[in-house]
């Protein structure tokens, strides 16, 4: 029954109810991941659904996430529609072959043959002090992969309209869930009908003066940076990518011929992160259009470390993104 | 599983001729591979299945064609060719043509038929196994009495992700036949230097899970004895683990051309006495199954069955350039151009 | 190995009062890092090794301390003040201090002290297991005659990398002693749904490896059975594999704070009585080898040590943030800033 | 003993000399790897070292490469130099985990208390028909992970000197080869102490309107770009950058400063590709001398097909450079 009524939510709580919404709707899809039944996630995104599915429809998998992405993946070849939970992202390296070579691929290997409806979604990015091992982004090297989608939502509405699309997609999707964001409040559509498509960016803040472009809770960063900058009159417009894989260039070049001038915002290790490839594409579709280099602001190139005074040092806010704005001829 | 059939009141004549048919046409479909790849008409890797005729053999014909899935590795002509694929697309897709299973885009490596239960056809060693648990895991998922068969070589049984896959499948109870094809090699590296302990079939006793040993090379006794398998994982909807011994008679691909790197002439001469196309003809005579005559026709027919199958497959046309950018994905296309 | 020790004949009084002043060491450290953690003093992830000091009491005492290796995954601090690592620079590297083993770049997880022959102190479960089998063959290849002890969890023994290293291990005889602390659960997950035969101590067998079950609870036992497994290793150059019987008393880590997710109070209330801190205290009474009041007077003590360590590693300095670039490296710096 | 005589070899024999004068010099240098003792390598690159080290230093290793390289990494972490082969890059994206998280990071973890001095080499990107699951690049997902080193030579002299300094440096490097290299010949220093520092690029052509900037066997390609080019008179130069992590901007610059025009050139999928790194950095710093956009020449964004018409069409040849500089305005 749609309507268009909406309720507040935590980005945690609408992916939730998502969850709930696709699984309801639709018998195929099942969960799958560790710890997600009956500890109910140790980010606790699926609890409740263990009693209510039980264990048929929410695996509980032993800590080998090559072999239980591979397992999910045979699955959605045959017709099922999987949602793979990694514990963090972090742990997806070790399940990059199943995903990257054998999800990715198989569509095209076939030639169209073997569908591969499948989502694989979780925390990723810095939580708190977890240290090396545990704070990667990994959005960069999956949205290098042809094959693939990446999602990358910053607000709870489209955490919600995104990932209910992702599951009815019929190719491998990535769904990438700052840790960060698990708290932040936003409206939610009541909807379960409510749908965001895949592959659109959004300008969540108009201004004229520079472009903001980021993805995931880098998005609030943005947003939070172009309050400081409004007060120093400076009026910027805050991109949101969404997407990563399909990129919605249009959205971010017609923002960058408004405002001239772009910072690109990413939390990934500045170097090689999928920034650079934003970076690129707009300096060369629009050169003409820009009046100074296109800034970045990414993470430090450095395994994160632990002690919070040097992890914070690592990870981009604010006060980052409104330097380099000012180091843009400002 | 006994270790020898007694009488084989279980196969008729009928089934014996298919059998030995359908080996000879594996063959002679194998060594046509060989000479398109000599004659450059076929590239990249390409692995033939010959001296391991049986094992496709055996087990395909003990399953519900079309019903069951199959899945297995780069060896992968035999299992298609088995499962009813036409064998003009399987030689189209090795010579990278339109008419080819994947419209030239997988070659030899990767041919796949989901309509006849096929899902490849895989590259990366030991990589398919979880996926082939995932058609069991779906075929469970939907209460449908589906089998799997999933295939592997004894190198690929010592990747972790195999062992991952045997825990979730011995804990979760899914119906999949695992088969070691143990061909004593992977690539250039003997079973002794790449395998702890050399009998492989142990491998699946540590996840509860139902664990043999069997030949690979008397077709008879192989198909008692799949049959029994499959039958077994069918039934009691659980997985099962079997090594089949054999061997690989050719080089480890078709640009392996020097397999005294690894093993003598000596020790080829005596495993080629193992020949289970050979052992075939020789119990039918013995037995007076069928003739010399028979088996000869039977001979000259696969062979000139596999020429048509050739000059069809090379009489069809390349992809075009702009399939190129075709079926990435089901609704999109990437960002195109270099 | 013998189920129980019949005579402690090979134990000193002096060596039980030294296990059990470091079991209750460990214990109150544990104790003292879960206050820490409560404080906020402590964050990320945190394990402690409440109900399993037993474990790396036996085995560390029956290593050459500094010559062999040793190493783990995160839930590490007792192996670390096992092999004689300052506690002051664990309990700092746990609060992120300069001070700390790792100047605060690891915490908790990733203690590390390659003088005393400790490697970590690592997060990815299962990682580090290869690793463990690297410095056995560094041993090795070397003609050294260090062992290298391999711990990892009940959960850690299903990932893929662990078959991988037994398979390498068995293949060239490395001295590695892989022990699975087996303490019924990987994070909420209960061992009978992570592991299709719950003897894990099966798992090595199919390697041709040396592989039995243990159980972790009763020190005298324990020290006996670790000395002859190191024995083992060291004296044939081979590898085993030892599932040790233990329980986790306290939550997976220190955020775990709803055990009743997956496991009554009962259940807990029973396996409490496991204690090997309790049980060797009654052992060392009931055979008069100590007093109550010399026990206790090692409670207090090692209390107290607790309490001066935690002083002082509170009182050491936060890392300056330039550090945050030292040591990526041994010799150069990546690209600055954001 | 130092000579400055030279011979011509193939950059397979230059890569085999140079492991074979470094596994002489060290006791700690051991090769480990799937195939690479009787087998000889797939690629034959380590003929002839198995009846010379035997079993001890040249390690067959059982076709399971996350062990391997993790058991490698452990010995490095003990003091040995292992250089680990893959058979092909490809197949590091199982070992990925212990690869980045492992040996990548031990240095940082262990705030230097622990060094990991390895080499992984391999033959990294498309050799001729190997289709999707054995064509990738990996180098641009390496190069985007602080602690590595990742190395990209493109002649048989840089493969030779550039070897023994990964070979001697005290921290993980990936050294990349393509296998269109392995028959490329050049002169090769006879001098056994002969050694390339990691981190310089090189100019091997100078020109002064417009700067080729790529790495490996694109490096071939860009040489050939640059005499299509200078027959219609575009004066070319060719950067090989040779090194991605850490990357020589000093040199790329300098040569984009002159050149006031730029093309960065990569086999590995265009989108998210170590070229976008660059082609960011170019534009950050050098905005005010670019005439032109920074051109970007990639693979197609495609799962490598198996049909020689078309991986031929997926591969970036010279005729795509020439294509890339006419749009920039020539
Ligand atoms: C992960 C991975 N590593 C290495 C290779 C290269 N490779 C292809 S086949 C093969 C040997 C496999 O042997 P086995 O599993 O016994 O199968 P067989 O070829 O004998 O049928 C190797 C090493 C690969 N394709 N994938
Ligand atoms: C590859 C990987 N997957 C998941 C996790 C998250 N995780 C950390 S500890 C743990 C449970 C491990 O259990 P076990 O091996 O039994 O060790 P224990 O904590 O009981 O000592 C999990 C799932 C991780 N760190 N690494
Ligand atoms: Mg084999
Ligand atoms: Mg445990």
């Amino acid at each position: 029954m749609a309507t268009s009524t909406s309720h507040e939510l935590t980005f945690r709580d609408a992916i939730q109810k998502s969850l709930y919404e696709e699984m309801d709707k639709n018998a195929d899809v099942f969960l799958i991941g560790e710890d997600i039944g009956r500890y109910e996630g140790t980010f606790k995104v699926t609890k409740g659904f263990f009693p209510k599915y039980g264990h048929r429809r929410v695996v509980d998998a032993p800590i080998t996430e090559a072999g239980f992405a591979g397992i999910a993946t045979g699955a959605a070849m045959a017709g099922l529609r999987p949602v793979v939970e990694f514990m963090t992202m972090s742990f997806s390296i070790l399940a990059l072959d199943q995903i990257i070579n054998h999800s990715a691929k198989v569509h095209y290997m076939t030639n169209g043959e073997v569908k591969c409806p499948i989502v694989f979604r979780g925390p990723g990015g810095a939580a708190k002090q977890l240290s090396a091992q545990h704070s990667h982004s990994m959005e960069g090297w999956y949205a290098h992969v042809p094959g693939l989608k990446v999602i990358c939502p910053a607000t709870p509405a489209d955490a919600y309209g995104l990932l209910k699309t992702a599951i009815a997609d019929d190719n491998p999707v990535i769904f990438y869930e700052n840790p960060g964001l698990y708290g932040v409040k936003g409206l939610v559509p009541d909807d379960p009908n409510y749908m965001v498509p895949l592959g659109k960016a959004q300008i969540l803040r108009e201004g004229k003066d520079i472009s903001l472009i980021g993805y995931s809770r880098m998005t609030q960063v943005n947003l939070a940076a172009a309050e400081l900058l409004a007060k120093d009159g400076i009026d910027a417009e805050v991109v949101d990518v969404r997407s990563l894989l399909p990129l919605d260039t249009e959205t971010i070049y017609a923002s960058v011929r408004k405002t001239h001038r772009a910072v690109v915002v990413y939390e990934d290790w500045r170097s090689g992160g999928f920034g650079a490839e934003i970076v690129s594409r707009i300096q060369e579709d629009c050169f003409d259009s820009l009046d100074a280099p296109v800034g970045r602001v990414g993470g430090l190139n450095v395994p994160m470390p632990y002690a919070r005074v040097l992890e914070l040092e690592c990870i981009p806010d604010e006060n980052d993104v409104v330097a380099m704005v000012r180091k843009l001829d400002f | 599983m006994a270790n020898k059939v007694e009488e084989n009141s279980l196969l008729t004549t009928a089934e014996l001729e298919q059998y030995y048919r359908e080996m000879l046409f594996i063959r002679h479909f194998e060594e046509k591979c060989n000479v398109a790849y000599r004659q450059g008409k076929a590239g990249g890797y390409m692995h033939v299945y010959i001296g391991m005729e049986a094992l496709a053999v055996a087990f395909i014909n003990s399953i519900r064609k079309g019903h069951d899935y199959v899945i297995t590795a780069y060896r992968d002509h035999a299992h298609a060719l088995m499962l009813g694929t036409d064998p003009v697309a399987v030689m189209a897709e090795i010579m990278g043509r339109s008419a080819g299973t994947a419209g030239g885009k997988g070659g030899s490596m990767h041919i796949y038929d989901p309509k006849n239960g096929f899902y490849g056809g895989w590259g990366i060693v030991g990589g398919h196994i979880p996926l082939g648990a995932g058609l069991a895991f779906a075929a469970k998922y939907r209460g449908e009495d589906r089998v799997t068969l999933n295939f592997m070589g004894d190198g690929a049984s010592n990747q972790g992700v195999v062992f991952e896959t045997l825990n979730m499948s011995g804990l979760w109870d899914l119906p999949c036949l695992y088969i070691v094809e143990n061909n004593e090699f992977a690539m250039g590296t003997r079973l002794e230097y790449h395998a702890a302990d050399m009998e492989l079939w142990k491998r699946g006793q540590a996840f509860g899970i139902r664990s043999e040993r069997i030949d690979g090379m008397d077709i008879i006794e192989l198909k008692k004895n799949a049959q029994e398998a499959i039958d077994y994982v069918r039934n009691e909807g659980k997985p099962m683990w079997l090594e089949i011994m054999t061997y690989r008679f050719a080089g480890h691909g078709a640009a392996d051309n020097d397999r005294q790197l690894y093993r003598t002439k000596e020790e080829e001469q005596k495993n080629f006495e193992r020949d289970p196309v050979k052992r075939l003809a020789t119990y039918l005579i013995e037995n007076k199954i069928a003739t010399v005559e028979k088996l000869d026709a039977i001979d000259a027919d696969t062979h000139e069955q596999v020429e048509r199958i050739y000059e069809l497959a090379d009489a069809s046309p390349f992809p075009n350039k702009d399939e190129v950018y075709h079926n990435i994905y089901s609704d999109m296309t990437p960002e195109v151009g270099h």
